[in-house]
């Protein structure tokens, strides 16, 4: 009856089973081998070969063995080890058999390795009119009708096939073989150019406004190609109606050493029957509390297993069912229970006693062998996708599980076994129903089909489920070995132990216990645990108790798949300007400034960024020196009302700038708080061209939408980022005005003919269209140039070159900030945080007195004007050659450095300055303005740095050197 | 926790779960950490024991069940520091005086700067730490690897590792057992939780609140304290109170149990995320709030899959983890992200609010400077600053934008 | 004719500046080539570099959007369509908001035309040929391509030819033009992206590689 | 990830938007009428109720209008704005 390497696989004559026995593969498990069948799981290939036992325990070190066949699975967990990386604690039950497969087994605890893991994960956005999950037969009777209605259809099922239990059992439809109706169906759909079929896929979770996300797992299965790109994928698909035919996952039964290896869940049993042609014990006694398992005996008579007994909990199972396995040879225990097992690492034998109608036992007792014992204490609809989102469940006495609550709504598109219909032609005429009905309210109105004739599984009779089946000889509260949860190793009397303490709710029992936190959050442990508290508490049923909170996902997959692509190069977009591949070229060394890269200094030779940045401050303030400044923002504000917008914005006036020029501005939140700042240029009466820091770009843009969009309307004013449309570049220094007159032939760049503050048009060498400001963020004479930003490397090119003989130098945002520092200019974001106003910044004159503009009314709130408030000041380290770290703070000099100090400010800003040949620094200290002169201490790595508070403006104060060197 | 001999020991009592008076000394609405803590000081510190701890759920089922348990006080501001440090210092004699393991584990947390700016700002922040007696170190990123081997440190990363600041005093604890612990002290001193009851509005005499509605009937009480996170102005609303509070969902999420790798508590604010590995083994991560308002307990997933990224990219181990479960809190944010705890504009109403993404590790602290504002009617020094004049004033304490750092 | 095509020579570029253009895709149009693949499940990405584009705001069913539209000898496009052809298209970017799509060398008498338009009235015109930079994929696995980024139902039956959206693709903003069945699509990408968004779209494009 | 109904674009992810609070708070007339207390309440108080909320959203990565909608805040359920109350200016 039995191949050799495989003792338990039956013959094909006696179960074909849904395996392919032309080729024999193999699993190494522990590092023993483990042949087997493609179509086989990894459990199934070691029940086939007899091995049962897996793991010990986690808490108690108990023998376990493989209990389900499916994502319920407490004790069969295994660290993956081939491939590219060791993948920790997945189910033996739902890992495809493949040759070269190789796992250590668990005891409920995983580990990580180092190795990269260097697969593909990718995620795909979808939409479908409708989705159905799970493809047993009411999800694949509610794809067919919706189908056929024309509405784009999508059925998901996480099995490799599709069929649900039908693959379980021996049902027909239509008077043939399930499979044949299964089969017909899959041709349908797959034919159907509007449906897409995904197995091996499961949906982890159906949330808000039908958006369910959908693991693929491509790869790791036999029908996987060698080396897939994508291991997994990330499906993400916005539905219109959801069908959710999710089945139902059976209950273990609670009983004294309910753990032992060789107690499997029946309709696992009837699994590996006939799906896998295994028959994982030969000797085996059926302990149920309703009809289902009455399957299972039949089956394991069919294919010549014993079964010397059947439990029921029941005084009165059907006459139907009892009648049936008579015939076939094995007999009804009624009125009882499984109240021991015997054996030591595989069940060796029962016992079994009475019980009677309020769950006690009887006198009658009797003890069967056995080696293996195939439990059913009721079914679970698999309700976790519904409530996932929201939808409220009630307990059902009569399927005694709980159900979807209330019939119309969403509640209406749980089908099947998943709303407690465990009858086939049930589950069918659901199916259909549904589907046609999602179809219809997608737009696609249609009609279910009829239900084909059936002879699976019929109406049942109601289950008698027993929550906890009492111990021999022990109370409740000494039930140490009746398992709730095997994988957490939690029992009967953690659940009373927890009632002890004084907790009454579900959920504190779930976290004293930890029942249901495992890998099967709950699927087979919950309810029984549920179960068991209603009983101890009395309540009138499970339904007064309540579930705990059920949540995404489904089931266990990898963090790499949520990441998908989203990793290493792909992380985040980096952005680049046009000049980008120059400064490469040039050496620089980058900065990240939002998600822009941005030269942060060019070293030469072996330079660090000190000397670097020494040698790019020189060129600046001696000779000439450029800077790539394509990443600031800008933004065209156009309209008749865009002079008063603008006043509106900044603090200070902007509807007075002449046609032609420019000016500094400063914005500030509603809360006065400094939010951007930058140029902007009068373009013409009406436009504007402003320009924002780096960062702040989009900040800015959105900001300006949003009071033009909500709060004025009424204003004729429309924005556009420009920021990408212009390339630019800042030439600085006494030498500037002679490489921008050579870059823009046609242009006086004379001071006289070409103010501060002012801007041109012209056109550069080589016939490129500029814009020229002079603006100067360094207090050196200063230009802009900006060119469309497909000439931005000719750009940079031509300033080069118009340069070479001035030994003109790039420098990088460091130097930049050096530059600024000197001259006291902030860098909005650096030398202030969200709690800086323009006054704290010392900068009043940008600060409008005639004009309301956004935040005003917020400076005079009473911690606003408090003089003593943080200011804007230099600060110069009494030695020289000392840098204050930024970020340090400053502390009276005689103040007692008993914890805690008081603190006066921070360095906001610190460098080292080429032109003042020494350190120097910015910060915000309190009252700043009205202490400069006094001398403060810096306390930094263990001593004090002696620092005097000075103006902020460090050089040229005058501003001799903005218009550059006398000509001539 | 869990019995794992043959006999187990016979457990102790938590709590008892009584039917409440019709009248209490105190009434504190909301059995999160908070409210217990609040509770347990009171009867500490200021010997009133006829306290009510009204909780329209299961005890400490809010927040208090869902967040990743953080603590540390390496904050910027002098306020926050020195209320957080003393929550810090409350932690450390805790499971002593509470006579409860709750697994407070002071493994230590880094707080990763992966811009030149958050570097200035880390620095800052170390800085001030260190003159506010608060243990505050700054890393360089070989130090990290040190401390944290798992993370990735390399130049390479979209994103490098600049450094991080660290302190070493802070760490994780059990948050259930925490609250635990807290019930069962508080039940030993006499008080009472009533669970499984709503607020649902005051009793009030002119300006006077005297006690409380609940869909079970009312409750007097000399004075009230809410203590009732991300539902705390469904409640103020009833005075016509309003309160600077929006309440959001905020995701965290577990994986299952692994051998231990993950030595200490990550939290990176530019990637955003948050990592430890807890206790029992799972890895716990965090992120930020879904940006909508909400009550219900869920967010959505492209939160959780950003948050995900960034953990993967910063850890490549997790790569393979699972994510087992996902779950949500609603927490209450005020626009500074500080909190507002002290007396309202109602006599003998108190709230205790606004704690947002990080009122666990603030759970002692917030507990002992509550129950003095209510034990004495005025707040104590440490949160005289946190009142809700200072959105009058201006005078915020804007841990957010003065340093950018999430709770 | 519309004046979107209306030849006037002396609106291009001078010569010598048209040469010193450098597109941000140019250095990538090799890698581009090589990666394309053809066949039943082929996909092909090139650039397109320097359409014309014109930002263009005007107030919704106003005097002033007849005017333009009159000018431009196309209707303005209704919600998320494109008006026109692929080499002459007003693209709807929202109730107040189209972009103008042109060959080279169109921007500035297109500028011109439309202010004319405006003129008086409200509204405005922008030049942004050199704002954004512009993507062709196009083969029969293009659709599978962009659902691995884009969430927008790309399916005939909700997107199809003259169908726009701006979107986002991963992390990117775009403006996503279907042009033709094939599919064919145009990617319009801000340029300082459009590095970064060639690398995810041949990341997703790997898939299809034969082999 | 929330269905958004940008009224302009149509239906698309909850990615694509910005959230903007409250809808309908408008900005004071004269803000420098308002004593400290009222322009405090302006800046940082909004309503945060359970159940159904006027709200603002920006539809960033698209037409980048905004717009209201109301939501219920306990289960997201979403229906149009109803007509803003404010006359435009
Ligand atoms: C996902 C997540 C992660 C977090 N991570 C951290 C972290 O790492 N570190 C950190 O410090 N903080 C963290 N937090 C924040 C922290 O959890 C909260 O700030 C803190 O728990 C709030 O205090 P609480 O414990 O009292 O709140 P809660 O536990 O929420 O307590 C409020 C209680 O009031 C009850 N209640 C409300 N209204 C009523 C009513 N009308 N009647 C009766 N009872 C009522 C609620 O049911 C609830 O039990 C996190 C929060 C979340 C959601
Ligand atoms: N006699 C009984 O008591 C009893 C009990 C239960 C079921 N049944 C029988 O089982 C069948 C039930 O049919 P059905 O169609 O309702 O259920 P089913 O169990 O046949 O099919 C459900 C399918 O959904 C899949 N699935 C579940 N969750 C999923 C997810 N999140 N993602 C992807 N796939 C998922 C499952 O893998 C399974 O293939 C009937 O034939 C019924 O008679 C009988
Ligand atoms: C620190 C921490 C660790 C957790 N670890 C686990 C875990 O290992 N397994 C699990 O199922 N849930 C775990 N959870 C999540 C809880 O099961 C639960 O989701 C959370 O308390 C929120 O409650 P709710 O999901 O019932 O709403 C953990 C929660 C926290 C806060
Ligand atoms: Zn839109």
């Amino acid at each position: 009856m039995m191949s050799s390497s495989n003792p338990n696989r039956l013959n094909a004559s006696v179960r074909p089973g849904r395996i392919d026995r032309t080729r024999t593969i193999h699993a190494t498990v522990d590092g023993r081998a483990v042949p087997g069948r493609p179509g086989d799981t990894l459990a199934s290939a070691m029940l086939a070969g007899g091995d049962i036992e897996v793991g010990p325990s986690i808490q108690r070190g108990r023998p376990r063995g493989v209990f389900s066949a499916d994502c319920t699975e407490p004790n069969a967990l295994v660290q993956r080890l081939d491939g590219d990386c060791p993948e920790p604690m997945l189910p033996a039950t739902e890992i495809e058999l493949q040759d070269g497969l190789r796992v250590e087994t668990l005891s409920g605890v995983g580990w990580l390795s180092e190795q990269r893991d260097t697969a593909g994960y990718d995620k795909k956005f979808v939409h479908s009119d409708v989705v159905v999950v799970g493809a047993g037969p009411a999800g694949i009777a509610a794809s067919l009708a919706a189908a056929r209605g024309g509405a784009r259809v999508m059925l998901v099922d996480q099995h490799r096939e599709l069929g649900g239990m039908l693959l379980d059992g021996q049902a027909h439809i239509a008077g043939h073989p399930a499979t044949e109706w299964i089969g017909r169906a899959a041709r349908e759909l797959a034919e159907n150019e509007q449906v897409r079929v995904l197995t091996r896929a499961t949906a982890l979770g159906c949330y808000d406004h039908n958006y369910l996300l959908i693991a693929e797992r491509r790869a790791d299965h036999p029908d996987a190609p060698p080396s897939p790109t994508i291991r997994q994928r990330l499906w993400h698909v916005r539905a219109k109606q959801v069908v959710l035919a999710t089945g139902a996952h059976e209950r273990p039964l609670v009983f004294a050493d309910n753990d032992r290896p060789g107690v499997m869940l029946a309709s696992a049993v009837r699994s590996y029957l006939n799906r896998h042609a295994v028959l994982p014990g030969r000797e085996a006694v059926v302990f149920t509390t309703s009809d289902s398992a009455y399957s299972t005996a039949l089956d394991l008579l069919g294919t010549g297993a014993r079964v010397p007994a059947i439990v029921d909990t029941r005084p009165e199972p059907p006459t139907r069912l009892v009648e049936q396995v008579r015939a076939a040879g094995a007999h009804v225990v009624t009125s009882a229970a499984v109240v021991a097992t015997g054996g030591e690492h595989r069940v060796s034998g029962v016992r079994v006693r009475g019980i009677d109608g309020n769950g006690s036992l009887t006198e009658w007792s009797a003890e069967f062998p056995c080696d293996l014992l195939a439990v059913c204490g009721g079914w679970n609809p698999a309700v976790q996708l519904f409530a996932q989102s929201g939808g409220a469940v009630r307990w059902d006495p009569v399927v005694a599980g709980f159900v979807p609550s209330g019939a119309g709504g969403r509640s209406a598109r749980v089908v099947g076994a998943a709303r407690g219909t465990y009858d086939l032609a049930g589950c069918l005429a659901q199916g259909f129903a549904s589907g046609a009905e999602a179809a219809t309210l997608s737009g696609f109105r249609t009609a279910p089909p009829p239900v084909p004739q059936v002879d699976g599984d019929r109406q049942a009779s109601r289950p008698r489920p027993v929550w906890l089946v009492p111990d021999e000889s022990r109370s409740p509260e000494e039930c140490t070995e009746h398992f709730v949860d095997q994988q957490r190793d939690a029992t009967v009397a953690d659940i009373h132990h927890a009632l002890g303490t004084g907790m009454r709710s579900v959920q504190h029992v779930k976290r004293y216990t930890t029942i249901s936190t495992g890998l099967e959050q709950g699927k087979s442990s919950g309810v029984n645990a549920v179960g068991v508290l209603a009983d101890a508490l009395s309540a009138g049923s499970p339904g007064e108790v309540g579930t705990t909170t059920f949540r995404p996902p489904y089931t266990p997959v990898p963090l790499a798949l949520f990441a998908g692509r989203t990793t290493g190069r792909l992380y985040d977009p980096v952005r680049t300007t046009p000049m980008h591949r120059q400064h490469v070229e040039a050496g620089a060394v980058f900065e990240d400034v939002g998600q822009w890269k941005r030269p942060r200094y060019y070293p030469r030779g072996n330079e660090d960024m000190h000397a670097a940045v020494l040698r790019e401050c020189s060129a600046a303030r001696t000779g000439v020196a450029v800077q790539d400044v394509s990443t600031l923002g800008r933004i065209e504000i156009v309209g008749s009302d865009a002079p008063e917008f603008l006043d509106r914005i900044y603090t200070n006036g902007f509807a007075k700038l002449a046609v032609g020029k420019a000016r500094y501005g400063m914005m500030c939140g509603a809360d006065g708080m400094v939010l951007d700042d930058g140029v902007s240029m009068r373009l013409a009466e009406d436009r504007y061209l402003m320009s924002t820091t780096t960062g702040g770009a989009a900040k800015v843009l959105d900001w300006l939408e949003e009071w033009l969009q909500t709060e004025w309307p009424e204003l004729d004013v429309y924005c556009t980022s420009v920021t990408e449309q212009w390339a630019a570049v800042a030439v600085v220094g006494p030498d500037s005005r002679t490489v921008v007159g050579r870059l823009a032939p046609d242009l006086d760049v004379s001071a006289e003919s070409f103010g501060f503050m002012r801007f041109h048009e012209t056109v550069l060498v080589g016939g490129i269209p500029a814009r020229i400001s002079r603006v100067s963020f360094s207090g050196e004479l200063a230009f802009e140039v900006n060119v469309a930003r497909w000439y931005g490397q000719a750009l940079w090119e031509a300033t080069m070159t118009a340069g070479s003989d001035l030994d003109i130098t790039p420098y990088g945002t460091e130097a930049m900030h050096v530059l600024r520092a000197e001259k006291g200019f902030v860098i909005v974001g650096q030398d202030t945080d969200g709690t800086v106003t323009p006054v704290d910044l010392g900068m009043d004159w940008a600060v409008s007195k005639h004009k309301d503009f956004i935040g005003k009314r917020s400076l005079s709130r009473p911690d606003l004007v408090r003089q003593d408030r943080v200011q804007l000041v230099g600060l110069l380290p009494t030695d020289t050659t000392t840098l204050l770290p930024e970020g340090a703070h400053l502390v009276e000099p005689d103040v007692s450095r008993r914890p805690p100090v008081p603190m006066a400010g921070h360095v906001t800003s610190s460098y080292h300055s080429a032109a003042l040949e020494r350190t120097f620094a910015l910060g915000l200290i309190s009252g700043g303005r009205q202490r400069i002169g006094e001398v403060l201490c810096a306390p930094v790595g263990g001593r004090d740095v002696e620092v005097e508070i000075t103006s902020p403006v460090f050089y040229d104060p005058e501003g001799a050197r903005r218009d550059g060197p006398e000509q001539g | 926790m869990v019995a794992d001999g043959n006999t187990p020991a016979p457990p102790e009592r938590l709590w008892r779960n009584p039917e409440p008076k019709r009248n209490y000394d105190v009434v504190i609405v909301g059995a999160g950490g908070h409210g217990l803590a609040t509770a347990y000081y009171l009867a500490r510190n200021h010997g009133i024991t006829d306290i009510a701890v009204v909780e329209r759920g299961w005890l400490a089922g809010g927040n208090m069940a869902r967040n990743t348990t953080i603590i540390r006080s390496n904050y910027l501001l002098d306020a926050s520091a020195a209320l957080y440090d003393h929550a810090l210092r409350l932690w450390e004699e805790l499971p002593e005086e509470l006579e409860y393991e709750f697994h407070f584990s002071q493994r230590g947390v880094l707080n990763l700067a992966h811009t030149e700016q958050e570097v200035r700002d880390a620095r800052r922040r170390a800085f001030a730490n260190e003159l506010n007696g608060v243990d505050a170190e700054w890393l360089t990123p070989d130090e990290i690897a040190e401390v944290c081997p798992i993370l990735d440190t390399s130049p390479n990363l979209r994103y490098p590792v600049l450094g991080a600041t660290y302190q070493r005093r802070a760490g994780i604890a059990k948050h259930d057992l925490v609250a635990w612990g807290l019930a069962r002290k508080c039940d030993e001193m006499g008080v009472d939780f009533i669970q499984n009851r709503e607020v649902t509005g005051f009793l009030t005499d002119e300006d006077r609140v005297v006690g409380v509605r609940t869909d079970k009937g009312d409750i007097g009480a000399g004075r009230v304290g809410l203590a009732a996170a991300g539902r705390t102005t469904l409640l103020t609303d009833t005075l016509g109170l309003r309160l600077p509070l929006q309440s959001h969902p905020l995701q965290a999420m577990a994986t299952e149990i692994l051998e231990p790798v993950h030595p200490c508590v990550v939290m990176s604010n530019h990637v955003h995320v948050y990592t430890s590995q807890a206790h029992k083994g799972e890895l716990v991560l965090g992120a930020g709030i879904d940006t909508h308002n909400g009550y219900a307990q869920r967010g959505s997933v492209h939160v959780v899959e950003n948050q995900l990224a960034a953990a993967v990219e910063l850890f490549p181990v997790f790569a393979r983890a699972h994510l087992l479960r996902t779950w949500a809190g609603t927490v209450d944010v005020t626009p500074d992200a500080s909190p507002i705890i002290g007396p309202t504009p109602y006599e003998n109403l108190f709230v205790n609010c606004g704690w947002g993404t990080g009122g666990f590790k603030a759970t002692p602290g917030a507990g002992w400077v509550f129950a003095h504002t209510i034990a004495t009617g005025a707040p104590h020094p440490l949160n005289e600053p946190y009142g809700m004049e200072r959105f009058t004033t201006g005078a915020l304490i804007d841990e957010h934008g003065a340093a950018a750092v999430a709770h | 004719m519309t004046v979107l095509n209306k030849v006037e020579s002396e609106t291009a570029a001078p010569e010598t500046a048209t040469a010193a253009r450098h597109s941000p895709l140019e250095h990538r149009a090799a890698e581009l080539e090589r990666r394309s693949t053809s066949g039943a499940r082929g996909v092909r990405l090139h650039e397109e570099p320097f359409l014309s584009q014109i930002n263009l705001r005007t107030p919704p069913g106003g005097v002033e959007s007849s005017a333009v539209s009159d000018s431009l000898g196309l209707p303005l496009p209704t919600v998320n369509r494109v008006s026109g052809d692929e080499h002459h298209a007003v693209l709807w970017l929202g109730p107040d908001e189209s972009l103008i799509v042109a060959p080279d060398g169109r921007a500035e008498h297109l500028l011109r035309t439309v202010r004319d338009a405006q003129r008086g009235g409200s509204g405005s015109a922008v030049d942004v040929s050199a704002n954004r930079t512009t993507l062709r994929l196009s083969g029969p696995a293009a659709r599978e391509v962009l659902e691995k980024l884009c969430s927008l139902d790309l399916h005939p039956r909700s997107f199809g030819p003259g169908d726009c959206a701006q979107t986002l693709l991963g992390r990117v903003i775009v403006v996503l033009w279907q042009l033709d069945r094939e599919p064919g699509y145009r990617i319009m990408v801000r340029c300082s992206f459009a590095d970064y968004l060639v690398d995810l779209l041949l990341d997703a494009m790997a898939e299809f590689l034969d082999g | 990830m929330l269905l958004v109904r940008c009224p302009w674009c149509g239906d698309r992810d909850e990615a694509e938007f910005r959230y903007g609070g409250q809808a309908d708070v408008d900005y004071p007339a004269d803000p420098h009428q308002l004593d400290d207390a009222a322009w405090g309440e302006y800046l940082f108080v909004r309503a945060n109720p359970l159940g159904s909320f006027n709200e603002r959203w920006v539809h960033t990565a698209g037409c980048r209008r905004w717009f209201s909608l109301v939501r219920d805040t306990a289960t997201n359920e979403m229906s149009p704005d109803i007509p803003r109350r404010r006359e435009s200016r």
